[in-house]
Order: structure tokens, then C-alpha cells, then sequence
């Protein structure tokens, strides 16, 4: 039996100006179930919140009902102090005759009036059903993953580190680093990519809360926010990476070589290899699919071609006999209470277009080759060469745009960093040889960020870089010059260049299997296979599972500044999960009631959270059950429960209906 | 009218899966006791294999007796209505596909039914069917019908409340309502009906005030419409068994309509499908909120 | 009718968007007709169509319904369900002869205070023009 | 010497019923035949075949409030329900005035049901011969006949040109002093329906063959709806909730049925009978053996209605025959 007790509160002239609080008052004592009604000035203040603790203790109470301003405004003010009292914080209802009453009727206070005492009534009927509802606490794994070992990845991994938590970084490559690793140097400052990066990869690599696993891959993920368990891949290397040094010799001495994927194709590397001389670690992998080795062994009599050589060369240079031929993958079980995604771009594919040669001119690059080329460590030593006839070029034509803001080849958006990079590019140019003259043909010359309209300005005013608004309708050769035609649309002219090297700004794309990630982790992607945030203003790093955060260019194109942010924030997030000793989750969550579910699981399809799975009953049927932790109370499936098998705590199907009837009959 | 060679292929049939112990009963049609008219049979001995019958009169909805049997399985004499209910009932995981064995009626139509008299006018619902072939089945009996006939138009009397004033429309239902004594022989026939308690039986929340009268009625009527959108095959049960015909299928029947319009789904046609009401798209307005 | 017919409104708000909005509305001090009374529930994908044949049993004579705009679901994706599971429930309920101007579904954004007060009026006043729904 | 009426007189006698008394009787409806009000005499049919509710209705409404209850200021004050109006029932069928004969016998019993009682005594029941029984009816073989005039006040037996009247009760010639009547040579023929059933050892036999599960097998095919039972003249269980509205709360009944699964369910949940099969049983039970040993009769009027509207044909008739064959079965088995 509820014993309801009711404060009107006048909220200073706010309500009682406008709502007769007496006749409020005398039309509670008659409500059911009620049997204290009080006024007060401002129930919100110290005293008022004072009469209702002594209030519930006196009349002893076990409901309560505040007429009051809106609850988003005090609700959690009154739920303690009613706890205050002794009583469950969720027996409390509020009635809303402030913001939904007085401040919107004060045209007609006798209507008004009418309105608070049936929102009161509402609120009675509704608290006589309400029940006293717990908090659950649940243990998390202080223990953190993040995918991906670019500059996000790293970021987020060493400040997550540095607050003092376990990290394990995994990357798909045989280092880290990802991009920014191959890049010569970064706008606006210029200052050189690998100088600022590799100390970062150093410090990942000797943090003592860092676990670094590349040439890894995360298989499968189950559980939720505080308890994932992961399956990672560890790819073989067969190089026993305790063992090895780093001295170099295996890869001085292999004969194979094949060509590097981190220079695109613009040099060689071995098939045992480092990526680039500051990879980290700096071990060296075996690429199975050209070792000569493995081809021999994979031999057989009737295989055409003749028998390849056994080789073993890096074998035998070995001083530490790190080479393991029987080194097979490995599979890495783990849990974790975070995890980071951070899994970065490729370089859109620049052959969709045939107007731009379709990749067959050689002479005709993406910037990031052009990163490479200039790069002191890059296959021509940083040397500006054609790569057709290891000529100097003289006239460089830059394309703006290649695969972004483009319906046709479906990328409609805009990859933020191509402008900036394309003006870096001709200054580096002129400071590699004051000869270069560089045409950029662009769409909008786009600069927003501290310093980068300035470096833009520089680029085309000290850097003498010609900028041309305008589209490129065809690339062709012509002898030894790849002849440039487009139209110059500020001056509403068509335009031909004959240039020497041809620099496409080739936009972003998200990795390569991230969808295939995305569906592991169950986050969600847009149509450009960009991950999505929670919500795109307030919530930028996480996703809408919770315990799965987000960093850098997997969620949409940003620059490094913005990805170093971005793996920050992401990090603080992780570390403010972290940093509890327990999760506390909130009681107003579905619950399923076992006998009236009949199994056909409409719940689990609607529910955007995945907070619903199956379980067998004692009599063998299979019904849905709620994860607390994972249910955010939206009632979703409630509303999708024909048998009514699913309720809302706080807003139960009785307390709704009761809601409704109470003001009807 | 009874098909011969179709009795024999179904007696047949289920002799040999009785007999050879891949099932446990076949859910079927015999003859009723007014000797005219088709009444369910379930048949678990292969001696009695020969009340087995199919004609025109075989109205019943069978599948509304699979969550019944679903210990054991099965087999089931479906026409091409009742075949789509199955897939609803595969969809929302009522019944396991493996435990069904599905005897598959190519049907042109079957009659009007009612005990002790034989009827020889087609049910509605048959004159608008372009659904002749189960869509699916183990074992098909009957030879294959042309199903080029242009897609089923929505039923003219659904239109045609449709087109009424809403005074008109609140004098027909309410006149239809006030009949209703809440028999539930809507429910109970109906093969989407299957929760283990009604909401109109719930006490608490109480959804629908006890009272048999028109405003409670119409409550049980408007969700029990709204609780099929979507998952009604139109097999008509509902309208036959109403002790006081009331023309519930024209409630059904405006569901699927608005279904199909505002979904583009069509109930039963397969048990892969997303329910309409457990799926949407991003960018459709239906004509809400703005 | 009488002429002062005071039309019973019952509305079922989002918590997170639409009552936020009627809130707004009140913060701003916009005034409106005072007939609807709200409920607060978390999500418009908690409302269970049968709340709302079961207002007009109860004698409504309007029932409105606003959550988040399309994409700005604080769940995500609540009201994109909603939207359907309500569009077929106007169609049943205009089917049995309530006039569908007695059922509105409109999404109103936290800060559309006065968008809302502008909706409630002109609501209002559509069912005071309509007349009680259960005649007589 | 037999009264009898033309039908010119009939109506016009009908007619004047209706000024100080509420006249119920048979009228098409959607083309199905029902028990209603009538305002006047050109609404009534007087041929028609039996109506799909029978006339319990007017006795033992599907919902009736019992009383009311008000709250004033702390006390609590019950109003009864009073049933102003007398009633004329005319069209009445012999098997459904049987249904009532059976009803008085649960509902006038001690304790007494005043609400059933007080709309009996209130009403005069004015009985019309069946002279074409549908193939469904039975109802000689449950001691009555298309032509029985045990049950009512007044009975009429359509012939030529006019009806023959027979007076049976006190009530009846009273309600008949105002009715125009003449001598006539005719004579009420006999009439039989169809079906004849062998029904003296039927509870004998129920007795065996509770644990038979021919009723599991009978079960597969029913649907649990509660037709049979809200058709029947006989059936009469029904459900008591409160009605609480802001001035008063209506204590209301309503019809219920052993066929649903919720009738026996207990608080917490438990049902004694939870599956259909021990649900219909017990319809079957009740009908054919415990009524019988506390009333000396069937709870089975032999009108049919359950035979032709059950939607899955599950058939009384074929239960009575079966039933003693269960008997002799499990006899030989012992």
C-alpha cells in the first residue's frame, strides 16, 4: 500500500503567480493513495529539501510526488534528497507545472490551475507504480586496445599508457607509424615528418604499459564496455623477434627483391625486410608469398618452372639465428575494458580516372609518391626525378580533388588535407630546385586552420606556384611531356601545359577491411565506410557501443594536428572508463519477463545497442534476455514487444497506462 | 468437388513419412459431420491415412496448429495462403524448418463455408489471390498454374471504407463492434496469435477494460489489427469463425495494403525478409513528423 | 457542440528532444492553449501504439506524439522505428473513422520551443473545431 | 378445442405489448437473425432458423454492472442496479426456453443471483414452435422438442393462416387477456428434429474414460475460442474486475469460458488446466456428467449452435456417440 506524499512547490512568483497552489493543494489530498500534501516557497532550496526528509521520515511515506519545475532541471536534486530520507531514489515522481504549466498559461490561471492538478494526478498514479529500483555494479578490465598504429593510434596509445594503464597497440603492418610515416615533411611548419613521428614510435615501443603487436590483425570481438574479450591474429614473420637484433645483415644479403609497398612501387625492397629504416620494431618479417626459400619448399616435380633455388641466405647471415622457417600464426586471446579504433586511409585509386592516364603514365604520380620522391629516405634519396627517365623535372602540374568532392566516382566529400598538401608540395619543390615552376589546377583552394591561409599564400607568392581555378579534361603523352589540357575558368579559357610531372592530390579513403572490422565490433559506418561517431558535435570519439571509441581519419578525413587531438580525446575517454574501479549502470533499463516471451526476438532486431541476447529457459524455450550494462533504457524493444514480455524500469507499461486513465476517467 | 489423384498423392505421402518415421503426425483435412464440409484431421497412424481428403471446402489455415505440434516434427498440408504463413512463422522464429515437412497444394479456390451447407461461391479473398503455387514447400501436388494474372488490386470493399466520411465510417464500426462478445475466435484461429498472454488478457497493465461493450471492443479490434500488420497472410480465418460476422479480414486487409504501400512488403513471400516494423529506412517521410 | 468545447489533448514527448522543447517553450514564456497534457517518456521508440488507441478509448479527443528529428535520435535510431509502427497505426485509427487531424506526429528538436507552441496551437484549435470525438 | 390468433391480431396484440412493456424479439441483422429491441412489429421476423446468440443474453447479459460502488468524503455507500422495465421475449425457441430452465436452476439456487432473478420475474416469455429444425438440432434427444411448451409462458405453433396459442403459465394468460384469440379444430403437430442420440449411459460412461486420451485427440483440432461457450444457452461462468472511474467504481461481470487458457489461472500464475486438451475435457465433463449428478440433467439444451459455429467442428453429437464406445473400449481392456 503506497502512502503518496506531495510538495507543491510555488517556485517564488514562478508558479504561484500564475497557479492557484491552494486549490493545487486541496485537489491532491482527495488523489488516491495520498496522504500528506504540503507547499512550499522554493522546494529546491536547502530548507525545502529539508521538509521532505523530515517530511518521509515523519509520515513515513514511500512515495513521493514534487509539483515543480521541469525534472530535467531537479530531478536528480530530488532524488537525493528523498534518498536522503532513507527512501529509494526512484520512488519520486515530478510533476512539470513550471516549464509545461505556469510559464506557458499565464494567460489563464484558472486553466492553469486545472492543468498543475491534473499533472499532479498524473504524477500520483504514475509514482503509485513506481518501484524501488538498485544500480548494478560490474568489475571492467583496466586494460586497453587500440587498432591501428598510425599517429591517432599512437597518440591515443601513449597517453591511455601514460595515465597508467595497460595498452596493447595492434597494427596490421609490419610497423607502425601508417602514413605519416611517409611522409617527407608536414604543412604548415615544414618540419620534417620522420623527426617528430619516430621519437613517438620510439616511445611505444620501450612504454612500459604498452604491448606492441604488428603484423597482427583483431579477429573477433565479444562482450562490452568494461569487459571485451578479443581474438588477435599474429601473423607469422618467421623471424624470432627475441632473438633477432635488428643488425641488418638478412636484409643486405637477401637476393630477392620485390617492390615496396611503402614507396608505391617507386623503389625495391628485399623479400626479409624492414619497411624503412626507422620502422619500429626494427626486426625484419619474411613476405612468404616471393621469399625463394618458401617457393622451394612449395616446389613440386610436376609444378611448371624449374626448381628455384633453396637459398636460405638470410638463414645463414643470422648471427642469432633468429630465422625460424617453423614459426607458424599465432592466435592472442585477450580482454580488454576499452578499445580504440584507429585504422587510418589509403590513398584513393587514382586509376578510375581515365582522363588522368588511368595509371598507365608513369610520369604521372600521387602526392604521397611525390612524398616519397622528396623524402631523404625514400628510394631516389630525395632526389626530384621523373620516374619514367630519372630526368629532373622542370614544369610540375599539381591536380586538385583526384577522388574527392566527386559524385561520379562516389566520393562526395571533401579529403581536408589536399590543398594544404599540394601548397607544401610546390614550396619543397622550389626549395629542391628553384627552376620547378608548379601549375596547380584546383576547385577551391580550401585553408581553414591556424597558419595554413598564410603557407597558401607563400606557396603562391614566394614559391611562384601558378594556380589555376579550373578542371583537367585529359592528360596525353607527347614525346617526353605529358601534355596538360583543362580550362582556366576564372579566366573562361582553356588552358594546355606541358608539363614534365603530373602530381595528382589523390584523396583519402577509410583502410581496406574496415567495414568487415566495424561489423567485429558491431559500430557503425556511413556510405563512404568512414566509422560514425555517437553523435557528430558532442560526442566525436565514441561510438554508440559503448566502450569503443574512435581516433582519426577511420572516422573522416582530418590533418595530423587534428589526429593527434583526436587520439587524445579518445584516449581521455578510455582513461575516464579506466579509472573506475567498478561501472555502475543505470537501473532504467528493459527487463524481460521469461514466461510471457515467446522467442521471436523483434527485440534483439530493433535494439540499437545490442544489449539483447538469447538464453534457454529451464522448459527449453529460447528467450531474450537484457545486458544491463549494454541497455541505455530507450524501451525501443519494449514498444516491439507484441506479448508484452519487455518493460521499461521507470517507465513501465503501468506506469504509462496509468498516466493516461488517471487523466481520462 | 474432390480431386482424386491430389486425395491419393496426399495419402500416399503421408503413409510413406508416417511409415517411415520422419514424422510423427500430418496435420491434414477430413470430412466434417455434416459429411459436406472439411474439418481438420491430425493423423499420426498410417492406417489412418484414408480420412485424409482435399477439396474446395478445405478453408482451415493449418498452419495455425504448428506451435502446437513443434516437439515433434511434422508434416502439413498447406495451399499457397497458409504456405505464406509458415514463412511468418519461420521468420519470427516460431517453428524450426527442419522439423516441418511441407505437402505443397497448387489451389485455384476454395468456397464459402459453413456447417451443414455446401456452398459453390469462391471465398473473396480467392477472387483477389494471384498466389496459386506455395512458395514453399517439400512436395508439391497439382500441376503449375499461370500466375502471369495481374497483381492483386487492394479489395474493392476496403476502398470503399476508404472513401467513407468518418461519421459513415464510425457508424459501421461501431455497429460492426457493439456485436463483438469477445469470443476471441479471431485469435484463436489466427496463426500470427501466439502470444502466450494476450495483451487483451492482461490484467495489469489493463490495456482493455473488461467490459464487453463497443469502446473496449473497438480497443481489442483496433490492436489486434495492428498487432498482424505486417504478418497477416490474408487466409480469412479471422472473418469466417466470427460467431457474429463481423468483417474483420476488411481490418487485415487495410494493414497489408498500408504495408505494402508504405513498406513495398509483402507478408509470407519469404521467411528471410526483415519485418516491416523491425526495420526502416533512413530517408522515408511516410507522410510523418517534419 | 457547446461553443467553449475544451478538447482533451494527451501527448507522449521524447525526454531528450520534444520535451526539452516544450521546455524551451516555457523558458521563452511562450504561451499556448493549455488542453494538451504531456507525458515524458525516454524515446518516441518507447511508445507502444497502443498508448494511443487506448487515449482515444479513454475518451482523447487529440493525441500527439514528437520525438527527435530523423538522424538526431538520442538512440540512434528510435525514432526512425517509431515512424513506422505510427504511420500505420493513423492509417488504422483514420480507417475507423477518427479524423486523422486528431492524431499528429511531428518531430520538435530542444531548442524549437516556439516551433512546438506554434504546433500545440494550431492543434488546438483544429480539435476545439472538430468538436468532441465521442459525439452526444 | 385449441385458441388461435391470426396473425393480423398477433401483431396488433404485439403492438399493444409495447406500450407499458420492452419487447424483445427476432430480427435480421446483417442478414444474421438476433434477439433485439423491437419498436415495432414490422422489424420482428417470424421466420427464421435459430439465432447465433441464444436468448441468455437478456437474462445474463455478456457484461452487466451488479452494483455501484461511491466514495464520499471516507464512507463508502453500495447502489444496486434496479431494472425498471418488464419484458416481453417473444420468438423464444423451445430448447432456448430449456436453456433458462437450466440457468434458474444455477442462478435461482441459494444462494440467489438477484440481478438473473429479478429480470426472470420481470419478463414474459412468449414461445414459438420450430417447425423446420436445422440438421444441427438435437433437442429431443435432450428432453425437449421443437414444439415443447414446459419452458415458457406463452406458445405458439405456426399453422394455415394464424398461429395456434397455448396459455401455459399464469403470467401467460394474464400478458393474453388483451390478445384477440378464436376456437380452432387445429392441432399442434409433432414435430421432431433430425438427429436422434442415445444418450441414458452417457455420464455412466463419462465416468470411465476420464484418462482415455480421445479428449487429446479431439483437442488437437480445437482452437480454444469461446464460442461454444458464449453461444450456449447453458453455459453461464463468467468473471468479476472493478470499473474505477474519478466519481465512482462499477463492479462489473462478464462472460467468461473454461476454454480459455486463463480461466483457472490462480494468482501466481499457476492453471490447473494448462493444456487444451484438459480444458475441453473439462467443457465436455461439466456438460455430460457433473451437471447431470447435481441436477438431474444435461447442461445441453440440444439447440446446436456449438455444432454449427464451432470453427474447427468439433461436434457434441459425435462426442455422446463416441463416448460409451470409450467405455465398452476400456471395459474390454480391464
Amino acid at each position: 500500500m503506497s502512502r503518496i506524499g506531495v510538495f507543491v512547490c510555488h517556485c517564488g512568483r514562478n508558479i504561484a503567480g500564475t497557479v492557484d497552489i491552494s486549490t493545487v493543494v486541496e485537489a491532491a489530498k482527495k488523489l488516491p493513495n495520498v496522504v500528506y500534501v504540503e507547499d512550499n516557497k522554493y522546494t529546491c532550496s536547502e530548507v525545502g529539501q529539508d521538509v521532505i526528509k523530515k517530511t518521509i521520515e515523519e509520515n513515513q511515506l514511500n512515495r513521493v510526488v514534487i509539483g515543480a519545475c521541469s525534472p530535467r532541471m531537479h530531478e536528480n536534486t530530488f532524488r537525493k534528497a528523498v534518498a536522503s530520507a532513507g527512501l529509494n531514489p526512484y520512488l519520486l515522481e515530478i510533476a512539470n507545472i513550471r516549464e509545461h504549466c505556469s510559464w506557458v498559461h499565464s494567460d489563464d490561471k484558472e486553466k492553469a490551475t486545472a492543468k498543475a492538478i491534473d499533472l499532479v494526478k498524473m504524477a500520483v498514479a504514475k509514482v503509485a507504480r513506481h518501484q524501488e529500483l538498485f544500480p548494478k555494479q560490474v568489475g571492467l578490465t583496466k586494460r586497453a586496445l587500440v587498432i591501428g598504429g598510425g599517429i591517432s593510434g599512437i597518440q591515443a596509445a601513449l597517453d591511455i599508457a601514460d595515465a597508467g594503464h595497460e595498452v596493447f597497440l595492434v597494427e596490421r603492418e609490419p610497423t607502425i607509424g601508417g602514413r605519416m610515416a611517409q611522409l617527407d615533411k608536414t604543412f604548415p611548419t615544414l618540419d620534417c615528418s620522420a623527426c617528430i613521428l619516430t621519437p613517438k614510435m620510439v616511445d611505444v615501443a620501450q612504454h612500459p604499459n604498452i604491448t606492441l603487436l604488428t603484423y597482427a590483425q583483431v579477429l573477433k570481438v565479444s562482450g562490452f564496455k568494461g569487459n571485451f574479450e578479443v581474438e588477435i591474429l599474429q601473423k607469422t614473420r618467421l623471424v624470432d623477434h627475441d632473438k633477432c637484433t635488428g643488425c641488418g645483415s638478412c636484409w643486405q644479403k637477401c637476393p630477392q627483391k620485390v617492390a615496396s609497398e611503402f614507396d608505391f612501387g617507386l623503389g625495391n625492397r628485399k623479400t626479409i625486410y624492414i619497411p624503412f629504416p626507422q620502422a619500429i620494431p626494427n626486426k625484419p618479417v619474411i613476405d612468404t608469398s616471393n621469399c625463394r626459400y618458401i617457393k622451394y619448399q612449395g616446389w613440386e616435380k610436376d609444378s611448371k618452372g624449374k626448381k628455384p633455388p633453396e637459398c636460405r641466405i638470410c638463414e645463414k647471415v643470422c648471427p642469432t639465428d633468429a630465422v625460424d622457417w617453423g614459426q607458424k600464426d599465432e592466435i592472442i586471446n585477450e580482454k580488454f575494458g576499452a578499445i580504440v579504433v584507429a585504422t587510418g586511409f589509403k590513398t584513393f585509386d587514382h586509376t578510375t580516372y581515365g582522363e588522368y592516364g588511368g595509371g598507365r603514365y608513369p610520369d604521372v604520380i600521387t602526392g604521397l609518391q611525390l612524398e616519397r620522391l622528396m623524402s631523404a629516405s625514400g628510394p631516389t634519396e630525395g632526389e626530384v626525378i621523373r620516374p619514367s627517365d630519372g630526368t629532373h623535372p622542370k614544369t610540375v602540374v599539381f591536380i586538385s580533388c583526384v577522388g574527392s568532392r566527386d559524385d561520379h566516382i562516389g566520393r562526395s566529400y571533401c579529403s581536408k588535407v589536399c590543398c594544404m598538401y599540394m601548397a607544401k608540395h610546390t614550396i619543397m619543390l622550389k626549395e629542391h630546385d628553384p627552376d620547378i615552376q608548379s601549375y596547380v589546377f584546383y576547385i577551391d583552394n580550401r585553408t581553414g586552420g591556424k597558419g595554413y591561409e598564410e603557407f597558401s599564400r607563400r606557396a603562391q607568392e614566394e614559391a611562384g606556384a601558378l594556380y589555376l581555378r579550373g578542371r583537367i579534361s585529359k592528360i596525353y603523352r607527347d614525346g617526353p611531356k605529358m601534355m596538360v589540357c583543362g580550362d582556366d575558368a576564372l579566366m573562361g579559357r582553356p588552358v594546355q601545359i606541358a608539363a614534365d610531372l603530373v602530381v595528382l592530390a589523390t584523396g583519402m579513403d577509410p583502410s581496406d577491411g574496415v567495414v568487415e572490422l566495424a561489423q567485429t565490433l558491431n559500430i557503425s559506418y556511413d556510405t563512404n565506410r568512414f566509422l560514425i561517431e555517437a553523435h557528430p558535435k558532442l560526442r566525436p570519439v565514441e561510438t554508440q557501443t559503448s566502450g569503443i571509441f574512435l581516433a582519426g581519419v577511420a572516422v573522416g578525413p582530418r590533418d595530423i594536428p587534428d589526429c593527434v587531438a583526436h587520439g587524445s580525446a579518445a584516449a581521455v575517454k578510455v582513461v575516464g572508463l579506466l579509472s573506475q574501479d567498478t561501472l555502475t549502470t543505470d537501473p532504467m533499463t528493459s527487463i524481460v519477463d521469461p514466461a510471457k516471451c515467446v522467442g521471436c526476438f523483434m527485440c534483439e532486431d530493433v535494439c540499437p545497442f545490442s544489449a539483447i541476447y538469447r538464453e534457454t529457459t529451464r522448459d527449453g524455450r529460447p528467450v531474450a534476455i537484457i545486458n544491463e550494462t549494454l541497455c541505455t533504457g530507450c524501451g525501443l524493444c519494449v514498444a516491439s514487444c507484441r506479448p508484452g514480455a519487455i518493460d521499461l524500469h521507470g517507465y513501465t507499461n503501468q506506469q504509462l497506462l496509468a498516466e493516461v486513465v488517471s487523466l481520462c476517467r | 468437388m474432390m480431386d482424386k489423384n491430389i486425395v491419393k498423392q496426399i495419402r500416399d505421402k503421408a503413409k510413406e513419412l508416417l511409415s517411415n518415421g520422419t514424422i510423427k503426425c500430418v496435420l491434414g483435412y477430413e470430412t466434417g459431420t455434416d459429411g459436406m464440409n472439411a474439418r481438420p484431421a491430425f493423423i499420426y497412424e498410417p492406417e489412418d491415412v484414408d480420412r485424409l481428403i482435399f477439396d474446395n471446402t478445405c478453408t482451415h489455415n493449418l498452419s495455425t496448429y504448428l506451435r502446437d505440434k513443434r516437439e515433434n516434427p511434422v508434416a502439413i498440408v498447406v495451399k499457397p495462403c497458409d504456405a505464406r504463413a509458415i514463412n511468418v512463422l519461420l521468420g519470427e522464429r516460431q517453428i524450426e524448418r527442419e522439423k516441418v515437412f511441407i505437402i505443397g497444394i497448387v489451389c485455384q479456390e476454395v468456397v464459402q463455408v459453413s456447417w451443414g451447407e455446401l456452398s459453390h461461391d469462391a471465398q473473396m479473398r480467392c477472387k483477389i489471390c494471384n498466389q496459386h503455387t506455395p512458395v514453399i514447400y517439400d512436395f508439391l501436388i497439382g500441376g503449375p498454374v499461370d500466375e502471369s494474372a495481374p497483381k492483386a488490386e487492394p479489395p474493392a470493399n476496403v476502398t470503399a471504407m476508404e472513401g467513407k466520411s468518418s461519421g459513415d465510417k464510425v457508424d459501421f464500426w461501431s455497429g460492426q463492434f457493439s456485436k463483438c462478445v469477445r469470443c476471441y475466435a479471431c485469435r484463436a484461429v489466427c496463426m500470427g496469435c501466439y502470444c502466450t498472454v494476450c495483451f487483451v488478457d492482461m490484467l495489469d497493465p489493463e490495456w482493455v477494460g473488461i467490459k464487453i461493450a463497443t469502446p473496449e471492443n473497438q480497443m481489442w479490434n483496433t490492436i489486434r489489427a495492428f498487432h498482424l500488420s505486417g504478418r497477416c497472410i490474408g487466409c480469412g480465418e479471422c472473418a469466417r469463425v466470427c460467431p457474429v460476422n463481423i468483417p474483420l479480414d476488411l481490418l487485415n486487409m487495410k494493414m497489408e495494403k498500408e504495408v505494402g504501400e508504405h513498406f513495398e512488403f509483402v507478408s509470407g513471400l519469404s521467411s528471410e525478409e526483415p519485418a516491416p516494423l523491425a526495420s526502416f529506412l533512413k530517408d522515408e517521410s511516410l507522410g510523418i513528423g517534419e | 457542440m457547446p461553443v467553449d468545447f475544451q478538447p482533451k489533448i494527451i501527448g507522449f514527448l521524447c525526454n531528450w528532444c520534444s520535451y526539452a522543447g516544450a521546455d524551451m517553450a516555457g523558458t521563452s514564456r511562450i504561451t499556448y492553449p493549455s488542453n494538451i497534457r504531456i507525458i515524458r517518456v525516454p524515446c518516441s521508440g518507447r511508445i507502444d501504439p497502443l498508448f494511443i488507441a487506448k487515449c482515444f478509448t479513454e475518451g482523447a479527443d487529440g493525441v500527439f506524439i514528437a520525438g527527435c528529428h530523423p538522424g538526431d535520435c538520442h538512440y540512434i535510431e528510435g525514432n526512425y522505428y517509431a515512424r513506422r509502427r505510427f504511420a500505420l497505426m493513423g492509417d488504422l485509427i483514420e480507417y475507423l473513422g477518427i479524423e486523422k487531424e486528431r492524431y499528429q506526429v511531428r518531430w520538435v528538436s530542444a531548442s524549437e520551443g516556439k516551433k512546438f507552441s506554434q504546433i500545440i496551437s494550431a492543434f488546438t484549435d483544429k480539435l476545439a473545431a472538430l468538436g468532441p470525438r465521442i459525439k452526444g | 378445442m385449441n385458441k388461435i390468433t391470426s396473425k393480423k391480431d398477433l401483431a396488433s396484440w404485439l403492438d399493444g405489448l409495447m406500450k407499458d412493456k420492452v419487447l424483445i424479439a427476432p430480427a435480421f441483422v446483417d442478414n444474421q437473425s438476433v434477439f433485439k429491441h423491437v419498436a415495432n412489429v414490422a422489424e420482428i421476423t417470424f421466420d427464421f432458423k435459430n439465432t447465433a446468440l441464444s436468448v441468455k443474453e437478456w437474462f445474463f447479459p455478456a457484461t452487466e454492472p451488479l452494483f455501484t460502488i461511491h466514495q464520499k468524503d471516507g464512507d463508502t455507500t453500495l447502489e444496486p442496479i434496479d431494472i425498471e422495465n418488464e419484458f416481453v421475449l417473444f420468438g423464444i425457441r423451445p430448447c432456448d426456453a430449456k436453456g433458462l430452465k437450466l440457468l434458474d436452476k444455477v442462478f435461482l439456487g441459494a444462494p440467489t443471483d438477484t440481478v438473473y432473478a429479478e429480470r426472470r420475474d420481470k419478463t414474459t416469455l412468449v414461445g414459438l414452435s420450430c417447425l423446420e429444425p436445422s440438421p444441427q438440432c438435437f433437442c429431443n434427444s435432450m428432453g425437449t422438442a421443437p414444439n415443447n411448451a414446459d419452458d415458457v409462458d406463452i406458445m405458439l405453433t405456426e399453422v394455415v393462416d394464424g398461429y395456434i396459442v397455448e396459455a401455459v403459465t399464469d403470467k401467460g394468460k394474464a400478458l393474453l387477456s388483451v390478445a384477440k384469440l378464436s376456437n380452432s379444430k387445429l392441432s399442434v403437430p409433432k414435430i421432431k428434429c433430425p438427429t436422434e442420440l442415445q444418450v441414458k449411459n452417457v455420464p455412466e460412461a463419462m465416468k470411465s474414460c476420464f484418462e482415455d486420451d480421445y479428449w487429446a485427440r479431439i483437442a488437437d483440432r480445437c482452437i480454444h475460442c469461446n464460442i461454444c461457450a458464449y453461444v450456449c444457452p447453458v453455459c453461464h461462468c463468467f468473471d468479476i474486475r472493478d470499473y474505477p472511474t474519478s466519481e465512482k467504481t462499477e463492479r462489473i461481470r462478464c462472460w467468461d469460458s473454461c476454454q480459455s487458457p486463463g480461466f483457472t489461472c490462480a494468482a501466481g500464475g499457476h492453471t490447473p488446466r494448462p493444456t487444451k486438451a484438459s480444458r475441453l475435457r473439462q467443457r465436455f465433463y461439466h456438460k455430460l456428467l457433473y451437471f447431470p449428478e447435481r441436477f438431474e440433467d444435461f447442461q445441453c439444451t440440444g439447440c446446436g449452435r456449438c455444432v454449427a459455429l464451432c470453427p474447427v467442428n468439433i461436434d457434441i453429437r459425435e462426442i455422446i456417440t463416441d463416448v460409451p464406445k470409450l467405455g465398452e473400449k476400456s471395459a474390454t481392456k480391464a
